[in-house]
């Protein structure tokens, strides 16, 4: 879009970032916080793209380095989503063992490693 | 028509693009917000969906289209399936006792925003999207995409296909009582 | 040949170890042990050959160090892996693989009923090699290596018997007692380097302790500190002593002999404890600086001397008389050393060797006739079983007492002999403020010549002599201290234990051929050495400073007279007491003997007292340490550590919750934290 | 027209577009659950709907006029969707009271969205002014996407109304869509390597060529669908079952399997919102065929015979060719010939499920993972095969090779499932359990090494 300065996109990932962090924190339940951990991944993916999209001013402005500049980020995209994929995958693994061996999946009572 | 607000000129693009981010913002906050582990995962699909448009308004179609398709398509109906598995263990675990953590962490996360915000944003007002010619505008489809996946990032793309088998193996290890 | 392929020398041995300690048992598996006992043996030949070949193309001078390769390169310090090849190591060399390979060839019949075969073969290649790094190393350091080599050795072949635990323990002895000569030998090396690297720095190629650069820039170094040259000598004198076994460290040496007898023909007669008299005549330019240390050489090899033939006297196990003998041989060694006259010692280092090695190995075999009982008391009249071992023990012993017609012929023992004390009796050299110290020792070692004549005497008539064969009616306590094979708790119907039936049996060939070889080199070694001072001016081409040359006649009456008289007077006196056997106060109820030989018997209570002062007084002051350092001072420290940083371990404890949530919290505390620290920094910066 | 439209705000442009597509497809929802329930009727020997709509008018009354007095119009029961429709508009609408109100709301209209929504890269015909909707250069993968939101409705559905059935609908619904949507992939991907692009368009450009590339007779009079390629029938039969399968259509109807789950997700749904449910599962029967066609047959070609190439080849009846070659493919008829295909492709649904029973749940899974996953991504590399032999060599190498290949992947599939099947221990621990049994509870806290929490 053509009206949009870069400091939107960028303030709506950290808004998404910051939340998600929040969420982290706050949420008790494993499975929440997974979704929050993947809208801190978004929040980051939109900041990739929106950079790759967006030529800083001072960017050496060659066509070379500003298509390669754009693939950089969505290729970082693509990395951080297969991560993503692979992440829940297993964790979702993890949290259904969990949730077989003891009946609930209250995060803080997975706390076998109390000092 | 456009008038400016604080150095930045209103223009239709902007209130849709504010219509969208809000939306998607509010999602996010509803996914941390609501109690209920499939209202939380409802708000991260429409978030994901909406992102997946401002995607798009990035001339990332394919990349917004992945995002469609992975995180909508994939990831969060894996979510919404083991929610619900472990809703039929039993729905205590959907809500949740009040918590002096939360007040700290909800400190701490507005401090952060404001920190970061206050620093970064107002160098990024006047950054606009630079113009793009028609062979930029092809570099968000699948073919440039393609190319440069195979050919300058081969290594990192092999390694992450490993890493999804591994992923694979895992889950199936996890996931099955007896093997 | 060429002295530059001496390391074929030192080649052979250690194939021949790699073998046996590889392949041993399994070439005996399937081979056999005569093919064993020749792969054993073959090494050793073939290096004497090489040394005989080497010896005989040597020129006139000595050649140059051979070095192979670097070895130490530290800071200015050059220690290359060299070589030596001169009269002195190339003497050693051919003594070291000639007796060397006789007592091999001896062996193989001697262990032959032993189970570990391959395992003793394989210390003494070991031994041969490292006896010949000892000699043949162009610096003191490969000097020391093989000086340690041949320690270990030694230790491993005393204790080739370790199922018994006095073997064990007179091994862990021999091992102690050379670690403190060890420990003087390695302080004197230091202080050789510091002296040179202060004195003489950047000396040719930083080779500081090869002996072709060391010792001309000792010389200078020691003109200014002579008082330095009094202590290297003295500290390498200690390395020597406890080597070649001198008062007050020559204890370990008879309790060495719990070894197997060619283990003490070959290491505790022959080779190694001559090491010592090695060192000093490599050394000998220390020496010569400083009359302190010579004398002192001479006054402890005179009173080693006396005191070992005094101890002799008291004796019955035979091995243990020869041991004496051994330690006492080796003082008059020192006093030629100390008196200056180095090739003497050199001399009746190579007599000795043969004669000695002669000596233990008919001992051996009189030991191997006898079923492994090494009580002379159970001896007699075995001239009837044993006639080759009878002539070649009367032989050494006529050579060890030095018999000889002066000007005409003289066994071997007689030459070095006459050497050692003219050499005493002519130096001035070894004196202290005036005090001629060395000439004393002379007078001192005639005498002990004639104790020498005296108790051999007693030795080969109580064993070969007399009418009575003892062993008829074996008493009771016969059975102690022998060479003991049961010990390997094997084959016990093999070797019997010694009884009044018993018929000795002359040894096999392998056996006395060496006896028959060592017999003709103690008859004629001497004197093909000797005419025209053949080997002082193949040693020593050039006469050394402290002493000319040996005086014939110290006082008027030639000195030969006075040594055969020693000699002849000795032995007949030693034939007036025990030719006709063993006399009734020397019985097996040693009640009955004087206090005198009782006395001699144990050493006057000096090894009990050294043994008691040492290992009392050393445990006392171990536990000691033990409980007031270590477990007081040392464990506090560590202890207290430790329970430190558990107490610490206990406070962090309390912030492990396990609430994975609460350290995500804390993660962003840090992060907000370290953030608007920045954000902060950045504002300073910017405004 | 064209340029009428062209000229339009982009905006009013997009909305023409939409009704463009969206309207007929509605429309023809009421004649695909008419002509559903007539066929099966017919199948299963019995008469389908035959009343509703029948027109009979008065013999006496004066207001009818004369010549429709007595008359009788049979509409064969066309108007039995409408009538159903009214009923289920005017039925009460219940909403139980434990039921998670917002989604239980949404749920209706998340399951219609991606019906609509997934024809939306599909054109119609030839008219780039009008369809389709978006000519991205996605539309493969937006299809995907698309179909792969198709389980939330469900799947919320089953959630939100609280209900063991109904959950039980939602879950399987979700495990079976996530898991045929594999197989749909891999099979999209081998046409998309055939043809080379991602636009639906394309392909239908590229279906209209010769076949398999052999530009002589009789080759070049038969249009290349892909259906008529060796890989492109295998993707086709994939494709279809993964559609029946996205759709959950029996024999895939496990989430609505009424002898089980007494209607699945939408036990608990009356009236407008059943409704709805109703009209997402016919609408995307009707949009997936509309995609079938398009991908698969040629798009809107009526008959895979390229009448240009005869043109060109036999010089007579020049005209007649080339009028059966507008009628067949570049005409305002082509719509038409879409829809036709669509529903030759809707009546095949039918037929399969009067044909069909229903699969058992781990018969399901078993066919979505262990035949149609590694048979498509065989298709995978036969396409590979076939495209690497054709641009070496001629088509007929090309034949050899994939014929070869197939065969061989044929094999190592069998002897590999054989192996599969010679050591696998017991079914049980297979099939996908959902609710953990009160057995393996008791043994996995046997094992549970943390205490029970308090």
């Amino acid at each position: 879009m053509n009206g949009v300065p870069l400091a939107a996109y960028i303030a709506l990932g950290l808004f998404m970032f910051t939340t998600g962090v929040v969420g982290v924190i706050v949420r008790k339940s494993p499975i929440v916080i997974f979704m929050c951990i993947e809208l801190m991944l978004n929040s980051v993916n939109l900041t990739f793209l929106a950079f790759a999209r967006y030529q800083m001013a001072g960017f050496n402005k060659t066509p070379e380095n500003i298509q390669h500049s754009m693939m950089a980020g969505q290729m970082m995209v693509i990395f951080v989503m297969a991560v993503a994929a692979a992440e829940v995958a297993v964790g979702l693994g993890i949290i259904m063992a969990i949730f077989r061996l003891r009946d609930n999946v209250d995060i803080d009572e997975m706390n076998l490693l109390r000092g | 028509m456009n008038q400016t607000v604080g150095g930045v000129t209103i223009t239709p693009e902007l209130l849709m693009f504010g219509a969208i981010a809000g939306a998607a913002a509010i999602c996010a906050v509803g996914v941390v917000a609501f109690n209920n582990a499939i209202r939380s995962a409802l708000c991260l699909v429409i978030n994901f969906f909406l992102l997946a448009v401002l995607y798009f308004t990035l001339n990332a179609e394919m990349l917004g289209i992945t995002q469609v398709v992975v995180y909508t398509g994939a990831i969060m109906v894996l979510f919404l399936f083991v929610v619900m598995l472990l809703n039929l263990g039993g729905s205590k675990l959907l809500h949740e006792k009040p918590d002096p953590k939360k007040f700290v962490g909800i400190l701490l996360g507005c401090g952060l925003f404001v920190i970061l915000g206050a620093q970064i944003l107002p160098q990024l007002t006047k950054v606009m999207p630079m113009p793009l010619s028609p062979e930029l505008a092809k570099f968000g489809g699948p073919e440039a995409i393609g190319r440069t996946l195979f050919s300058e990032y081969v290594y990192p793309f092999e390694a992450v296909s490993v890493l999804l088998l591994i992923g694979i193996v895992g889950s199936i290890l996890l996931a099955k009582r007896r093997l | 040949m060429n002295y530059e392929s001496i390391w074929l020398v030192l080649l052979f041995p250690i194939l021949g170890f790699l073998i046996q300690a590889l392949l041993g048992t399994k070439i005996e598996k399937a081979l056999g042990r005569k093919v064993l006992g020749a792969i054993a043996v073959l090494p050793i030949v073939l290096s004497f050959g090489v040394g005989l070949a080497i010896t005989l193309g040597l020129k006139e001078a000595a050649a140059g160090p051979v070095t192979i390769g670097d070895w130490i390169n530290a800071g200015g310090l050059s220690i290359p892996f060299e070589f030596v090849v001169d009269p002195l190591s190339m003497t050693m060399v051919l003594i070291i693989t000639g007796v060397g390979a006789l007592i091999h060839l001896y062996a193989t019949g001697y262990m032959n009923e032993d189970k570990e075969y391959a395992r003793f073969f394989t210390y003494m290649n070991l031994f041969i090699a490292s006896m010949l790094l000892l000699v043949l190393g162009a610096n003191l350091v490969l000097l020391y290596v093989g000086w340690e080599g041949v320690g270990l050795c030694s230790y491993l072949l005393i204790g080739f018997w370790y199922k018994d635990l006095a073997n064990a323990k007179a091994a862990n002895k021999a091992f102690i007692v050379n670690r403190i000569g060890d420990w003087g030998l390695s302080l004197g090396l230091m202080l050789i380097v510091a002296l040179l690297l202060t004195s003489q720095p950047n000396l040719a190629g930083g080779r500081y302790l090869s002996y072709d650069t060391m010792l001309p820039a000792l010389k200078a170094a020691l003109t200014s500190h002579p008082d330095m040259a009094t202590a290297i000598a003295l500290l390498l004198f200690v390395g020597a002593a406890g080597k070649s076994a001198q008062f007050p460290l020559y204890i370990w040496l008879p309790d060495a002999m719990a070894g197997p007898t060619p283990v003490s023909a070959l290491i505790h007669a022959a080779t190694m404890v001559t090491s010592g008299v090695v060192l000093l005549n490599r050394m000998h330019i220390v020496f010569e600086m400083s009359a302190v240390a010579s004398a002192v050489v001479c006054v402890i090899g005179a009173f080693t001397a006396l005191f070992a033939a005094l101890i002799a006297f008291g004796q019955t196990d035979i091995k243990k008389v020869l041991a004496y003998s051994t330690v006492s041989q080796l003082g008059f060694m020192f006093i030629a050393c100390g008196s200056g006259a180095y090739w003497a010692g050199m001399f009746h280092v190579t007599t000795h060797a043969f004669f000695k090695a002669l000596l233990f190995l008919g001992a051996g075999a009189v030991i191997h006739a006898m079923a492994h009982n090494q009580d002379m008391r159970n001896y007699g009249n075995l001239r009837k079983y044993l006639p080759i071992t009878f002539w070649t023990m009367v032989i050494g012993t006529l050579a060890i007492c030095a018999v000889g017609i002066p000007g005409v012929f003289g066994f071997a023992g007689f030459y070095s002999k006459e050497a050692i004390l003219g050499g005493a009796l002519a130096n001035s050299h070894a004196q202290i403020n005036g005090i001629q110290l060395g000439q004393i020792a002379g007078w001192v070692g005639l005498g002990v010549a004639a104790l020498t004549s005296i108790y051999m005497t007693r030795l080969t008539c109580l064993t070969f002599l007399g009418k009575e064969e003892r062993w008829r009616a074996i008493p009771a306590l016969a059975a102690d201290n022998h060479d003991d094979h049961a010990a390997e708790g094997d084959d016990h119907d093999a070797h019997h234990e010694l009884d009044a039936n018993h018929t000795p049996h002359e040894v096999p060939v392998s056996m006395w051929l060496p006896l028959v070889v060592l017999a003709i080199l103690s008859i004629g070694g001497g004197f093909a050495l000797a005419n025209g001072n053949a080997f002082e001016h193949w040693l020593y081409p050039n006469p050394l400073p402290v002493l000319g040359t040996v005086s014939t006649e110290p006082t008027g009456i030639p000195l030969a007279i006075y040594s055969m008289i020693a000699a002849l007077g000795g032995i007949a006196l030693g034939l007036a007491f025990y030719l006709k056997g063993l006399p009734k106060n020397q019985g097996f109820d040693e009640s009955s003997w004087i206090s005198l030989r009782r006395a001699e018997r144990d050493q006057f209570g000096f090894d009990n007292a050294l043994t008691v002062a040492s290992v009392e007084g050393g445990g006392d002051i171990a536990r000691g340490l033990w409980q007031w350092i270590d477990e007081g001072l040392i464990d506090g420290i560590v202890e207290g550590f430790g329970t430190v940083s558990g107490g610490i371990g206990q406070l962090m404890k309390r912030w492990q919750t396990g609430y994975i949530r609460l350290y995500a919290l804390m993660m962003l505390l840090g992060f907000v934290t370290l953030i608007g620290y920045f954000a902060f920094a950045i504002e300073r910066g910017v405004h | 027209m064209a340029d009428f439209v062209q000229h339009l705000h982009p905006a009013w442009q997009a909305l023409i577009r939409v009704l463009f597509f969206v309207l007929p497809s509605f429309m023809l929802v009421p004649g695909v659950i008419w002509w559903e329930r007539r066929l099966l009727g017919w199948m299963q020997d019995r008469l389908g709907p035959n009343r509703v709509g029948n027109i009979t008018f008065s013999r006496t009354s004066k207001l009818v006029p004369s010549m429709l007095r007595g008359k009788k119009f049979k509409l064969f029961g066309l108007m039995q969707p409408f009538a159903d429709f009214g009923k289920l508009i005017f039925k009460e609408d219940i909403t139980p009271s434990a039921v998670d109100k917002l989604i239980y709301f949404i749920a209706p209209g998340i399951a219609l969205f991606p019906a609509l929504a997934l024809g939306a890269t599909i054109p119609w015909g030839p008219y780039s002014w009008i369809t389709p909707v978006a000519d991205v250069n996605i539309g493969i993968l937006y299809i995907m996407a698309v179909s792969s939101l198709g389980v939330y409705g469900i799947v919320l559905a089953g959630y939100a109304s609280d209900n063991k059935f109904s959950l039980m609908g939602g879950l399987r619904s979700s495990a079976q869509l996530v898991s045929y949507e594999l197989a749909m992939g891999m099979s999209l991907a081998c046409i998309v390597m055939a043809t080379g692009s991602l636009k639906p368009s394309a392909m239908v450009a590229e279906q209209s060529g010769p076949l398999w590339g052999l530009d002589y007779p009789p080759f070049n009079m038969i249009q290349n669908w892909n259906v008529l390629t060796p890989y492109g029938l295998v993707a086709a039969i994939i494709f279809g079952i993964c559609m029946i399968a996205e759709t959950n259509r029996p024999p895939f109807d496990l989430p609505e399997a009424e002898n089980e789950l007494v209607a699945g997700y939408h036990t608990e749904y009356s009236s407008v919102k059943f409704a709805m449910f109703f009209m997402a599962e016919y609408l995307s029967v009707v949009v997936y065929g509309i995609v079938l066609s398009t991908l698969f047959m040629g798009g809107w070609h009526l008959l895979p015979i390229r009448f240009d190439a005869m043109a060109t080849t036999y010089k007579s009846f020049g005209d007649v060719w080339n009028l059966l070659d507008t009628l067949n493919g570049s005409s305002l008829l082509a719509p038409v010939w879409v829809i036709a295909k669509a529903c030759c492709v809707a009546s095949t649904y039918i037929w399969i499920r009067a044909t069909l029973p229903r699969l058992r749940y781990d018969q399901l899974m078993a066919l979505g993972w262990k035949s149609l996953l590694p048979f498509a991504t065989a298709n995978l590399i036969v396409v590979s095969i076939w495209i690497i032999s054709t641009k070496i060599s001629s088509p007929i190498i090309g034949w050899v090779a994939v014929l070869l290949s197939a065969g061989i992947l044929y094999g190592l599939y069998k002897t590999i499932n054989k192996l599969n099947l010679k050591n696998r221990p017991n079914l049980a621990s297979r099939t996908v359990t959902m609710v953990d049994e009160p057995s393996q509870r008791r043994e996995a806290e046997l094992v549970d090494p943390a205490p029970a929490p308090t």
